[in-house]
């Protein structure tokens, strides 16, 4: 007799598209949302959730149904366990969609000394144990590097619980670790202790988790010219009157260097999408088209910040939003 | 019985220690004003400083732009303007060809890409200007609306003296910013929606932890039986006021989705949420108040005859109002300012079209200012700080109401 | 039948239960007072009303809320057994998509179908619903007539229906305070399972007393040894919370609630006292940016200028001192209604003595007042500890174990929710970290109260 | 009981206690007290300040109930019920049962709603002139009415001490209780209030139990009819108020009452 | 003056009122009574309830202050001062004037707390021991010490009435104020205990200057040697207790003590 919106009975529904995930991925799909709406009139607007990408996936994962998210944004490929939690809670079918690259950048505040690191630097500074030869002594980067000024080491970075610190390890402290050979050996031979070695920060000051929001890492760095800020190359791009880009390995990070993947800061960002949810919630084909047909270098992809993917990526990932190729979980780590 | 003179109270030791209670007196009282000053002069500082921002982002600038809309690429009837005829008639792209003929080859970076929506509006007002030319008011881009209004990039200053000199420039009060939802370009967004969520979460929480929080305490103080089960709940109501507001998110997660199946994101379930997180302040005001009714009272109502209930809803509750209106106040600010626990349940989302009722999907008006705090384009920062405003007025209106109510109630006997 | 139909059919009852029940005792009762024997009557007659509308209410709205549960399965089953519901898909979340869509267009809430095999179930989905939503209306009515007419018969002069509607009230009360036991309950029961998944992996004792803090390790793969000492997480909750947002918060507070209820005229305070509440309202992004940028830099520069080592530019100085300005409501406001609450005749007991003002306030009415002053303190540490915002943004999220306000020092509440808005994992410790954390919390929180709870017992003094 | 006492059987007693002790916490309050109360004469409860009137008086109508630490035992009767029976509504105990209390306690309301509040409750008006006429007589049979008529919307708490005591008389009155219990409604009043009061107790006899509690031995003397001397928690002695005066059979009777006491 | 009054000048008054007038919010309750009082003798102002006395009498230490509808005009000196002068120290003239009210009030303290917060906070007690000794000298004074002397620490509030009235009475004179102001004094006092306090009374008298509000004409006759008859906020009449007793020059005064009033 009365409404039946509680959901609880066998014809549940939805009628509004829901992505849910990484932050990172946030701005781009809200464009999409907008321009999606913008081009089908009479859809609702799709709701698109900042959870941060393992939390995304956690309720993406979650089952197949109205009350579960159709889409999940991540600035990070599934982890297999992922994928394994998917599978058990029904979710078999899950389409990979890589939609563009995003940076991250190293900045400084204009008026700050100028710094260019590499990999090997920024490892040397900022592990907690380099080389598994004891803590890191390094005060200033004089210590580390002898041609670089001796101003105290002062990172701000996103914090340790966040995808972003993951792609940090990733993309330069691990590359800065395997400068020596050792390393290389011991990812062989233990490789717990070379990421441990490898990856694990110093947590004495030097480099200070910054909580989630880039935008307080920029002002922060505006109040310690001596800082050097690590986030989303957008911000850093939209910044421009106030920071500076650090050169690593002697790139700078702009719009083509990311995009090549030659500045060493590059990262794919992802979406994933149910296949069974295709059929059931409305409009969901149309929103994967606008993401394709916004995801070139001159659309909103770029506008919001990020960089374009390659052009064989984006026509692969073309293909996939048009035959909804399913993922094969076999080659996730 | 021995006896002791009266107290010589002019002699000079006693002079001396009354000066020193009144140095004591009034150093006391310069500590109170002192105490009020400055917390009433960090409260002024913040909000001057968010007028200093946030004013601005109420107002936005716009272009005026001629459009010769014969000579146009647009292919529309004026006779037959639907919704559907619009979305069709491709206005992004036409508005481009526009706003190139009029401003030049720099007129993307100067309008805003959502200013073919102004033109959209103003062919639906008024369809027969398609057959002459119109000038259009249309939003300027954020560079330009930033360099307009305060500091902007060198070339965006430039721009602005120019297009201020062929006087097609204007600031004007930013309507669409307190009717709009959330969106993606600064220009266009809007704090309609999340203030609509915001209001609907409230009266979800208000209804739920009001009644519940006022009766629990009337329970406890009134009713209940002092024995180690009243102390039970009153520890643990006390605990639940320290428990992070997270975990009444991770609460509302498991019972009120996964249990209960209530809709994600909803004002309904964000309402239940919070209510949990307002009642146990409510209850602890509450029972202050209640305990503060001198017992004299009681006994006089009793020793007429009248019941228990009677005593307390016709002489307790009244009483005791003020200072539960107090914690409702308290408990209501907090709900209102609150985000950890709304990101559990989905309220920390995208959402572009205001909620129509409790079960629609809607954010809050925090959650908005979170969202915006994070937004790479500068133009938000503005948009921060006047969503703040937003809140801060909702919050005075909020309040209006209960402070009214308890400056009636109160009475001093 | 709709749902606001019926629903306000059966406030229509009620009123006529309340009006003709209240109607028939005054009736029967006027005739009892005239034998002159005072108990011959018991209730006003306005009770009555109320007993006789909530037997005619109450019994009827359960099972509403029983039937709106069990109605949609039922309208489903129904349908499912219409021959146009053969052609649905076995997938069960198209299926059930299908269906969902059909009974939206049915019950009018959508327009057209997204789905074309949703059409065709559009017509059984109407008269299914048709049929059980006249079935629902009736046996409400049904009740609703029956417990009426079983409450109209026992309205009689000496029948207690005050009594007997009191006890619903009564019952109602305990309903309410049960709630918070449930929510209680309910954390602990949400916390409960996945901390002893995580002390599975990580040792208790590790974790309580343990003095290194660094999830990142467990999250990267190396083992969970000495990376979950909770230590250092307390200690920044109290140096934070309990410690200096205290210092800030209980002075400003308390003070400000006596100068405004003993000092100030009664039109400042009652604009000044709102004023002040505003504080707890001004959204914590807002104090984070305030803390971060503005307190934070200026203390780290003045502990630079006074020497001392190790100030950095986020510290627990810089966080506390703004979570204590925006507590400042939550002292204040309840000291200042209990101050106010205290008798007259106590301030006068005072004052005839020769006593100043102040110290009337301080040796006798916050005495007097105490309970609701510590109430208000304990509330504000409440809030201080739940806070995570200023610190995130302040204080920093480095956890150490430090006695100097300028050095970085992080919280309980922070790391929880860094921990689960972060980048999870399912199964790892440095998810399960979170709940065992707020678990913990749950219990040293608790353990604070009961001492609290004595505390106010033994010192508090009772006027009348 | 403690001691030996002076046999006063009444016959139908309106109330009557049995054995009654009254305990605050550790310390008795009452040591086993028996008494009977009629309707035909009114009850004067007389003895040195802390002996446990006021105490006492409170168990006739269960207001010891709202002290935390009292704890009653014994047992009293209404009509020939057990007033601590479980089955008791108090509610209706008290409305029969009315009470003047030593401190006066107005509510924080209007004189008007002060008188207006118990028939309220009890249903004893019909309506707004009903009730009208209701708050004018008891406040006239308190001897308030001619001082508030001019300001009965005023509070009840901006009185002065004798006319709040009065106030409180009269709003116990207003409900028209069986049984009137006072204590020491005249201790703030002037002689011409307390004749006036005295009178009232007079009009009232016969048609009420009433109790009143004094310290002044000409007042028990003049408005009672059975007195009943208390001390330290005893009942001393309980007897006809001129036996009690003139002819006391107890010796710290005979002390009390000439003054030779203490 | 509204009224012709008996002139009665004091050589060397301790307190003096000129022409003073109390409002509470628009209605006047004092209408500009004259009074003197003096050291030597006990002052007892009697009158119907409500007449002003105790309105009066706060006025005596500016106790109306702390009532925000009141209002005083008119003069009153304290050996010469006038006590509403700016300069005037009033924490300094409540101790000198010291005040026990007509509603008990005892702070929600132990019984010792009460009587030691005014030595306290005036430090008139060298150490704990001669806090002790001034607890029990007060105490004494008041008549209760031998009824609470082996509950001192329970709460002031747990006591009956009159040892809560006697209480105060402790707590006022535990400061030894130059001037003691009692309303109604003995009010929920028995004879026994009512004749300590007038015992108290007769002690004090010629060091201290007192004023005692009573209804009891008797006691004000015993206690007093001046007696001041107040009537709707005049001052009808003042003049020595025993020609106010025995040959009043007013009809008003006349009619009151006689009790033919009203
Ligand atoms: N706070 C107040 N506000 C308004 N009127 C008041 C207030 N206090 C007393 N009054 C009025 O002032 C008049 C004098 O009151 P006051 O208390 O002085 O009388 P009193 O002589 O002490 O009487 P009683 O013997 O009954 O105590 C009375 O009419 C009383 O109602
Ligand atoms: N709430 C209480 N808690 C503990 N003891 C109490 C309480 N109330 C009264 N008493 C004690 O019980 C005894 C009897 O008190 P009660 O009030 O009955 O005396 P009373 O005869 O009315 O005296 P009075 O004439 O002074 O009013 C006294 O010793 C008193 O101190
Ligand atoms: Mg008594
Ligand atoms: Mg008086
Ligand atoms: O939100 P993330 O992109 O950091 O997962």
């Amino acid at each position: 007799a009365c409404g039946d919106q509680s959901g609880g009975g066998a014809g549940a529904t939805r009628d509004q598209i829901r992505a849910v995930g990484s932050s990172t991925v946030y701005p781009f799909a809200t464009a999409v949302a907008e321009l999606f709406v913008q081009g089908n009139a009479g859809m609702k607007s799709p709701i698109i959730e900042s959870t941060g990408t393992g939390g995304g996936m956690k309720l993406f994962c979650a089952g197949v149904g109205a009350q579960h998210p159709d889409i999940a944004d991540a600035s990070r490929r599934m982890k297999k366990a992922e994928f394994e939690q998917c599978a058990a809670n029904g979710v078999k079918d899950i389409i990979e969609i890589q939609i563009g690259v995003d940076g991250l950048a190293f900045a400084e505040s204009k008026q700050g000394p100028g710094l260019k690191l590499t990999p090997k630097i920024v490892y040397e500074a900022l592990a907690a144990n380099p080389y598994g030869k004891g803590p890191n002594k390094a005060q200033t980067w004089k210590d580390v590097d002898p041609s670089l000024p001796a101003i105290a080491i002062s990172v701000f970075g996103p914090p340790s619980t966040s995808g972003t610190r993951d792609s940090l390890a990733e993309l330069i402290l691990e590359k800065g670790c395997q400068s020596d050979e050792a390393m290389k050996a011991l990812k062989e031979k233990n490789e717990d202790e070379y990421k441990a070695t490898c990856t694990r920060v110093r947590e004495d000051g030097k480099y200070v988790d910054s909580g989630e929001n880039d935008n307080l890492i920029v002002q922060k760095l505006g109040a310690n010219p001596n800082a050097v800020g690590v986030f989303g190359y957008s911000f850093l791009e939209e910044n421009k009157d106030t920071l500076k880009d650090v050169p690593i390995n002697g790139v700078e990070a702009t719009y083509e260097t990311v995009s090549t993947g030659q500045y060493p800061g590059a990262r794919p960002l992802y979406i994933y999408v149910k296949k069974a949810h295709m059929t059931a919630i409305p409009g969901l084909q149309g929103f994967l088209n606008t993401f394709a047909a916004n995801w070139n270098p001159d659309g909103a992809l770029t506008k919001r910040g990020m960089v374009a993917a390659p052009e064989d990526v984006r026509k692969k990932s073309a293909e996939t939003v048009k035959a909804l190729t399913v993922l094969d979980g076999s080659q996730l780590k | 019985m021995s006896t002791r003179n009266p107290t010589d109270w002019k002699s000079e030791a006693m002079r001396k220690r009354i000066a020193g209670r009144y140095a004591a007196e009034r150093r006391f009282k310069f500590a109170g004003l002192f105490a009020v000053v400055l917390s009433a002069s960090f409260l002024a500082f913040l909000l001057v400083t968010m007028m200093g921002n946030g004013l601005r982002g109420f107002t936005r600038t716009e272009i005026a732009l001629k459009v010769d809309f014969p000579a146009s690429p647009l292919l529309l009837d004026p006779k037959a303007i639907t919704d559907e005829a619009l979305a069709n008639a491709n206005l992004p792209m036409v508005t481009g060809t526009v706003a190139k003929t009029a401003l030049g080859d720099k007129a993307d970076a100067l309008l805003s890409p959502t200013a073919w929506i102004s033109i959209r509006d103003a062919i639906k007002a008024d369809p027969t200007i398609l057959s002459r030319t119109a000038t259009i008011s249309v939003p300027a881009s954020t560079g330009l609306d930033l360099a307009a209004k305060s500091k902007g990039s060198p070339e965006m200053e430039a721009e602005v003296a120019q297009l201020k000199q062929q006087g097609v420039l204007s600031t004007g009060f930013n309507f669409s910013f307190l009717t709009a939802s959330d969106g993606t370009d600064p220009t266009q967004v809007g704090i309609w929606g999340a203030f609509k969520g915001s209001l609907l979460t409230m009266l979800v929480t208000l209804i739920l932890s009001f009644p519940v929080g006022v009766a629990t305490a009337l329970y406890l103080e009134e009713y209940a039986r002092k024995n180690w089960w009243t102390d039970i709940i009153e520890v643990s109501i006390n605990n639940l006021a320290a428990v992070p507001s997270i975990i009444f998110g991770l609460l509302g997660l498991s019972i009120f989705l996964n249990l209960a199946h209530l809709p994600r994101s909803a004002a309904l379930v964000g309402g239940m949420t919070l209510a949990l997180m307002t009642m146990p302040v409510i209850v602890i005001a509450g029972r202050n108040a209640i305990k503060s009714v001198p017992p004299s009272i009681r006994d006089a109502a009793l020793g007429i005859g009248a019941s228990p209930v009677q005593v307390v809803f016709q002489h307790v509750l009244p009483l005791a109002l003020p200072g539960i209106l107090t914690g409702t106040i308290i408990g209501m600010a907090r709900a209102l300012g609150e985000t950890a626990p709304l990101l559990m349940i989905g309220m920390r989302a995208f959402i572009a079209t205001p909620p129509g009722g409790v079960t629609d999907p809607a954010t809050v008006l925090p959650v908005q200012i979170f969202l915006w705090s994070d937004e790479v384009s500068k133009g938000f920062v503005e948009k921060t700080s006047a969503a703040i405003i937003v809140l801060l007025a909702f919050l005075l209106a909020m309040n209006g109401l209960a402070i009214y109510l308890r400056n009636k109630f109160e009475t001093r006997w | 039948m709709t749902g606001p139909a019926i629903l306000l059919l059966l406030a229509g009852l009620g009123a006529i239960a309340w009006v003709s029940a209240r109607a028939r005792a005054l009736r029967l009762q006027t005739a009892a007072r005239a034998t002159g024997r005072r108990d011959a009557v018991h209730s006003l007659p306005g009770y009555h009303g109320w007993y006789v509308a909530l037997w005619t209410l109450v019994p009827a709205a359960i099972f509403l809320a029983i039937w709106a549960n069990v109605a949609p399965g039922l309208v489903t089953q129904s349908v499912l057994a219409d021959p146009a519901a053969q052609s649905l898909p076995v997938d069960a979340f198209s299926r059930s998509a299908i269906l969902g869509e059909a009974r939206a267009i049915a019950n009018g809430s959508q327009a057209g179908a997204f789905n074309p095999l949703s059409q065709g179930l559009v017509e059984p989905y109407a008269q299914a619903l048709n049929k059980y939503g006249i079935a629902g209306a009736v046996l409400a009515l049904v009740l609703a007539f029956a417990g009426g007419a079983f409450a109209f018969t026992r309205v009689r002069p000496d029948f207690r229906a005050r009594t007997r509607v009191e006890r619903l009230v009564m019952a109602s009360l305990l309903i309410a305070s049960l709630i918070a036991i449930i929510t209680t309950l309910g954390i602990v029961a949400s916390l409960l399972w996945e901390s002893f998944r995580f002390f599975s992996m990580v040792n208790p004792i590790d974790f309580l007393f343990g003095t290194k803090w660094s999830p990142q390790s467990a999250a990267m793969g190396y083992g969970n040894d000495d990376a979950f000492g909770a230590v250092p997480l307390f200690w920044g909750t109290i140096f934070i919370g309990a410690i200096i947002a205290m210092i800030v918060a209980i002075p400003l507070g308390l003070m400000s609630a006596i100068y405004l209820t003993q000092y100030a005229s009664p039109t400042v305070r009652k604009w000044m006292k709102p004023t002040l509440e505003m504080l707890a309202g001004v959204p914590t992004v807002v104090y984070g940016y305030f803390a971060a940028l503005t307190i934070a830099p200026a203390l780290r520069d003045f502990a630079v200028m006074i020497g001392i080592h190790g100030a950095s530019s986020e510290s627990a100085l810089a966080a506390g001192l703004v979570m204590g300005v925006m507590i400042i409501p939550f002292v204040s406001s309840m000291a200042d209604d209990s101050i106010a609450a205290v008798p007259q005749s106590m301030r006068d007991g005072s004052l005839a003595m020769g006593a100043t003002t102040s110290e009337t306030i301080t040796r006798v009415l916050i005495p007097a007042a105490l309970p609701g002053v510590v109430g208000g303190v304990l509330l504000a540490v409440s809030r201080a500890i739940g806070e995570t915002m200023i610190v995130v943004m302040a204080a920093g999220l480095a956890a150490n174990l430090t006695a100097n306000p300028f050095a970085s020092v992080t919280t309980v509440t922070t790391q929880i929710v860094q921990l689960l808005t972060g980048d999870q994992e399912f199964d790892s410790a440095k998810t399960l970290a979170a709940f065992a954390l707020g678990l913990v919390l749950f219990i040293v929180t608790l353990l604070l109260n009961i001492v609290a709870l004595r505390v106010v017992k033994k010192y508090r003094e009772a006027y009348d | 009981m403690t001691e030996e006492q002076t046999n006063l059987t009444i016959d139908n007693p309106k109330m009557s206690a049995r054995d009654v002790k009254v305990f605050y916490g550790e310390k008795q309050a009452i040591k086993g007290v028996s008494i009977d109360v009629g309707m035909d004469h009114v009850t004067a409860f007389i003895g040195p300040s802390g002996c446990g009137k006021s105490t006492f008086l409170r168990t006739l109508n269960r207001m010891n109930d709202t002290v935390a630490s009292a704890r009653v035992e014994g047992e009293i009767t209404l009509d020939g019920e057990n007033i601590y029976a479980p089955s008791m509504d108090v509610v209706q105990l008290r409305a029969r049962v009315g009470m003047v209390f030593q401190k006066p306690n107005p509510f924080p309301k209007s004189i008007y709603e002060n008188i207006a509040y118990g028939p309220r409750i009890h249903g004893l008006a019909a309506g707004k002139a009903d009730m009208d006429v209701i708050v004018e007589k008891s406040l006239r049979r308190a001897g308030l009415w001619d001082e508030v008529k001019d300001r009965l919307h005023d509070s009840g708490t901006a009185l002065s001490g004798g006319q709040q005591q009065r106030l409180c008389i009269g709003r116990a009155i207003a409900v028209e209780p069986e049984v009137i219990l006072m204590d020491e409604p005249c201790s703030a009043l002037d002689p011409i209030a307390t004749a006036k009061i005295e009178e009232l107790i007079h009009e009232l006899r016969g048609r009420y139990a009433i109790v009143i509690v004094t310290h002044n031995m000409q007042q028990a003397a003049r408005v009672s009819q059975r007195t009943a001397f208390f001390h330290l928690g005893d009942l001393v002695e309980y007897g006809v108020t001129s036996d009690i005066f003139t002819n006391p059979r107890q010796e710290r009777t005979k002390d009390y009452i000439t003054g030779r006491y203490g």
